[in-house]
């Protein structure tokens, strides 16, 4: 299987279902003529012309409505946020446009668009730039939203997003477009709404998505040399969430830690929590302990936005908790 | 022996009817007629709680939608503002069935799950009813660049208040449509208030049609109280998106005769009834019916006939929509995705 | 004391701080001319007249950036929207701007204004009018959330929000507008960041806030009479969160139920499950449930929309959820 | 016996230079020539790992904020986008101040935490520094809002790319600006590109000042390579904001000379190495300098001696930043909140 980088199987997601599907198109800022801020379009105004890759002006609430009319009447559009945290100027397109249409309709008209771009904080961007809204979308009736972890997964899931007669937020990790994998060429499928046990482990679960699977990963990684199977559970899609995967993990290991790069208050993870202790309470030998970035504006300085990320050892201290071993911690 | 009487000299019409359109030309006026009824019957049935919510009458404006709608063709598209009952009914969507959206009845459009806000009939490329101002004019680009993607001949016409041109959605939504030369018609009905705000309290300019030139797009200033000036206007419109494939901007002057919604009084702080009185002399179903007496192509019998008929047509969509039955309660969890998956 | 409207309540306290305090002022869609839409700054325009009352127009990003702008340099703005649904045109200024501005500055640049304006779902008014969104604001470090239940409450807690120097999210029930209660005259002042008990229990605890007070209270009696003693807490300030109140409470109580407005997935309540599942796990003799809004857009029609919203009936089912009397239920 | 001897004709002043005031015109130089140094400096440390994040350098753009923010007073307020290192020089934030802050240290303005797209100062009313596209518009606004509620006779600057001028938050802030009379100064610093889109690929008009008659506002399009043809026509603009109390939007045609920011080429897929070539031709720096020279207000020794003292002082910011201390970790914590309350 060939290997490609995160930033290329998306590329690759794109190519395919562009052409599949003369309805297809991708519309954004910088996506053609620049070939993409962060290069996922590379190559596709070349192979695919002006009305198919279309750069933008910066007006993320227009495009995105754009988008949104254009699915309205059969279109397929893949609406590039350059990051999003520009998307704050387009929430009530996705709110009150892209969510409600199908209802206010009486299930008459549907917006099969994908709006995609990259979540979370990079490098040392400041607090403008360095932020993760997946819960502000997972919590949204009419949206699905989506957050890969890995080339494959990219991959997988960007084609089922765009084959999705719903509208999908797909929240790519900006830190991960450089991270390679293997990726399966072609038809390659992943529904949405199924998480998947990325590392099996028998004393606890770890929930994550997008970039923080990668540090849980090295996190279970340094609990296996300490004797502590962690199990870690990537939910993939956050909305619908696969409670049933979910569940199952916890009600193996009876201990679980949810972690997530955005903010502690309404988080993704606090849902997480809320289904675990409702559905499989009497299964929980201790509480759910969350891992989340700190509870502020990113800060440009790298110490302090180290301190503020979370990372394989804030997930190590919080299984350590839930296992009662503080003292190793 | 046979006496000449010179017979009355027959009005000679004035410049612009044709009478071969004499039908076309009733039709409009049936069709004002049956917007200004159905919205007098929308105010009585919300007054008995019969419609709840927000309800926005369109009394006063009727020229403009049933102008403009007449020019287009089937497959075009169209986005209103929550004040678009009297357009879903120019369109062609029964009374019956706009009736029962506003009772919230499951034969309504939207399943009554819409309501007066979000009336849609997608086989007649009637795509809302949108209730945040501004925020349909970019739907409306969005349907013109389909048209254009797919090479069809489709245009994709916009209404909206004068009130939504400050807004930010307004402007960048003409800009890509001018931009990518869009086969796109922007008609601002400019009826002279936001809610109870004046256009010259909240636009810098008086002028909106100017606003225009910041996108070099092609206006006009129509008289929206003239249905056929509308009509040739919009006309004018739709050669220039079809064939030029360039978008317009139409500033429409027209006036709104009754409260912004119905919990709001015809005049109040913000107008006088002076002015209500005063704009209502240039109501637009008198200057038509006028027209088509004086040009000859309609008698006062003629008018109460067509008033009749759209009465009792108005009549049938209330006892229709009272007598339609609720959705079903498990209504309330469908349509929140679709059902299954287009094939691909 | 006198009785007032929630609304008359609300006025008063502008007028008083207006009074006070010549640099505030009140800025928004029909704020001035109009006397509101929703009434609550009825004369104020022709006591402070139209550079204090401001009416603008629609266009919710600019006037709350001229809002955050304006407060930079010390004026202290009350910016109205005429309801929370809109604001979503709003978000960046209030995320990106207004919550930021003092981290990014270094300290140097607070934005002390006030964003009000009626929250929640209100009769028959659609999906894209009728929606609550306390945590979406409560999810931002940098902002106050404060969403009042009563007429004493919603004066106190505003002339506090006006004089503090954070920005505040005030979020106001537009179904409590016209409810009545005594409201203390003058210098009534209520702290942000204080919970109350609006009823003490000892069987169960009720966390609520704005209108599913109301509501939570009309299930406690219904509850009395079936001897089950609930306890009523009213959150009153989201963020930050009065954690020791609600947490005293469930201690007492050992059960808990979290009633809100908005939709399930990544609400506030679930945030108050995952507080109280962490810091009093073994203090609980059953699963905290939430009461939400259904998970679906609005609906139009008044039986959906009633069986789409909170009631005090789905309080006590889920109370009697908790008690394990589910057959009573 | 003396010979006369003519003396060689001393070249006459071309109009506009005005030989009493040698010294600011001076001054201006030095300040774009340390805008220059400062800039390539802070693109050596870019490479060199010391300044992280976006960095969006000011070289070729140095006449726009000279020239611009000479005209205004001390307590005037300014708001930039997140390319306002020059700006910040230029309104006299030290080098020292904004170096550190460039590298993330604690004696940066904004203590480390801001970094190079967020640069403030509250007591010279510089006012950021703001990454959003746009969102920056609609503070100034506010700024100027204040200014008339207290009836000082501050104005309120805020500059902006022309790229920002196609978003929502540009029509809305200047509509209110233009309405409401306010002392405001749109400074659009058209360097025509926005990243890697050309103007007018992402509007529908090239020339962005008759933007302004959507608001009927004031507007000049200025050479912003010239550094005293900006500061007339900023004096005209606050000229207008103080007295006529009426904003002005200013079109400055000027030109980036590096990539847009530190990880995009010079030249690239948008525009080629010719375009640019022929571009620098018109290098702010070099326009003035050899103006100073041709009116003999300066000599070639003489710039070459601001040129050192420059250097000197970009050199000394850079080892003052280099060798400041990191925040102190609780920093992590402090200025989310307002730490004390207003007296009341
Ligand atoms: C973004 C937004 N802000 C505020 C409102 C509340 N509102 C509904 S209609 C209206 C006035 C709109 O006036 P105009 O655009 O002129 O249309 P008209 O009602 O006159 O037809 C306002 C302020 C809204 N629906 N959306
Ligand atoms: C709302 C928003 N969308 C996109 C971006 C990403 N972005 C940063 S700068 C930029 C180009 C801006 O160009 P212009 O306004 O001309 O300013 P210049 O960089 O030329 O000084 C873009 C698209 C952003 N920061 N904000
Ligand atoms: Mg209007
Ligand atoms: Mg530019």
């Amino acid at each position: 299987m060939p290997t490609l980088t995160y930033r290329d199987a998306l590329n690759q997601a794109l190519r395919e279902e562009m052409q599949r599907d003369p309805d297809v198109f991708l519309m954004g800022e910088e996506v053609g003529v620049y070939q993409g801020a962060y290069k996922v379009s590379r190559g596709l105004l070349d192979e695919f012309g002006p009305m198919r890759v279309v750069d933008t002006p910066i007006t993320e609430l227009g495009f995105a409505g754009v988008g949104v009319g254009a699915a309205m009447v059969g279109l397929r559009p893949v609406i590039e946020f350059m990051t999003w945290n520009f998307a704050l100027l387009a929430m009530d397109q996705l709110v009150n446009s892209a969510a409600k249409m199908r209802y206010m309709s009486g299930g008459q008209v549907g917006v099969p668009a994908v709006f995609r771009g990259p979540g979370g904080a990079a490098l040392q961007l400041g607090a403008q730039h360095s932020q993760a809204f997946e819960s502000y979308y997972a919590h949204i009736p009419g949206l699905i939203v989506v957050a890969p972890a890995t080339p494959a997964d990219a991959k997988g899931l960007l084609k089922s997003a765009i084959r999705d007669d719903n509208p999908v937020v797909f929240i790519e990790g900006e830190m991960l477009y450089n991270t390679k994998g293997e990726v399966p060429e072609g038809e390659h499928m992943i529904p949405l709404g199924q998480a998947e046990i990325k590392r099996s482990g028998s004393d606890v679960t770890v929930i994550c998505h997008s970039k923080t699977v990668t540090l849980a990963l090295k996190a279970a990684e340094q609990l296996a040399g300490e004797g502590v199977e962690a199990e870690v559970v990537d939910l993939r899609t956050i909305r619908p969430m696969d409670t049933d995967t979910v569940l199952e993990s916890v009600v193996r290991t009876h201990r679980c830690v949810v972690a997530e790069e955005g903010w502690p208050f309404a988080g993704v993870g606090a849902q997480v929590v809320d289904t675990i202790q409702r559905e499989v309470f009497d299964e929980l030998d201790a509480p759910v302990i969350r891992v989340t970035g700190a509870d502020v504006p990113m800060p440009y300085n790298k110490f302090l936005e180290r301190a503020a990320k979370v990372d394989p050892g804030k997930i190590v201290a919080a299984v350590n908790q839930v296992l009662y071993r503080e003292d190793e911690a | 022996m046979a006496t000449t009487v010179p017979t009355p000299a027959r009005p000679r019409p004035r410049g612009g009817l044709d009478p071969d359109r004499a039908d076309v030309y009733r039709d409009w006026l049936r069709q004002m007629l049956l917007i200004r009824h159905f919205e007098e019957k929308a105010g009585e049935a919300y007054s008995l709680g019969k419609i709840g919510g927000f309800c926005h009458l369109y009394i006063g404006q009727e020229a403009v939608a049933v102008g403009s709608l007449a020019a287009l063709n089937r497959d075009d598209y169209i986005t209103c503002s929550y004040r678009e009952h009297g357009h879903a009914l120019a369109r062609g969507i029964g009374a019956r069935t706009v009736m029962a959206e506003l009772f919230g009845k499951a034969p309504g459009g939207s399943k009554g799950k819409g309501g007066s806000m979000h009336l849609f009939d997608a086989s007649l490329g009637f795509l809302g009813g949108h209730g945040i101002v501004g925020a349909h004019i970019p739907l409306a680009t969005g349907m013109a660049f389909a048209a254009k993607y797919r090479k069809t001949s489709q245009v994709a016409v916009c209404y909206f208040g004068e009130a939504a041109v400050n807004n930010g959605a307004f402007h960048e939504a003409l800009n890509m449509a001018a931009l990518w030369k869009l086969p796109a018609i922007y008609i601002c009905e400019n009826n002279r208030y936001g809610m109870g705000t004046a256009l010259e309290r909240a636009s810098a300019i008086y002028d909106i049609s100017e606003r225009a030139y910041s996108y070099d797009m092609p206006n006009e200033v129509v008289d929206g109280q003239d249905v056929l000036i509308m009509h040739a206007a919009m006309e004018r419109a739709v050669e220039r998106a079809r064939t030029d494939k360039v978008p317009t901007l139409l500033e429409v002057r027209t006036y709104r005769f009754m409260g912004h919604s119905m919990s709001d009084p015809i005049h109040g702080h913000y107008r006088t009834k002076e002015e209500v009185e005063d704009q209502r002399k240039r109501d637009p179903i008198a200057v038509w019916s006028q027209r088509l007496i004086a040009e000859g192509l309609l008698d006062e019998a003629g008018v109460k006939a067509l008033d009749k008929e759209v009465i009792r047509e108005v009549e049938d969509a209330y006892q229709f929509a009272e007598q339609a039955p609720e959705p079903e309660p498990d209504e309330l969890y469908r349509d929140v995705y679709a059902e299954e998956k287009r094939e691909t």
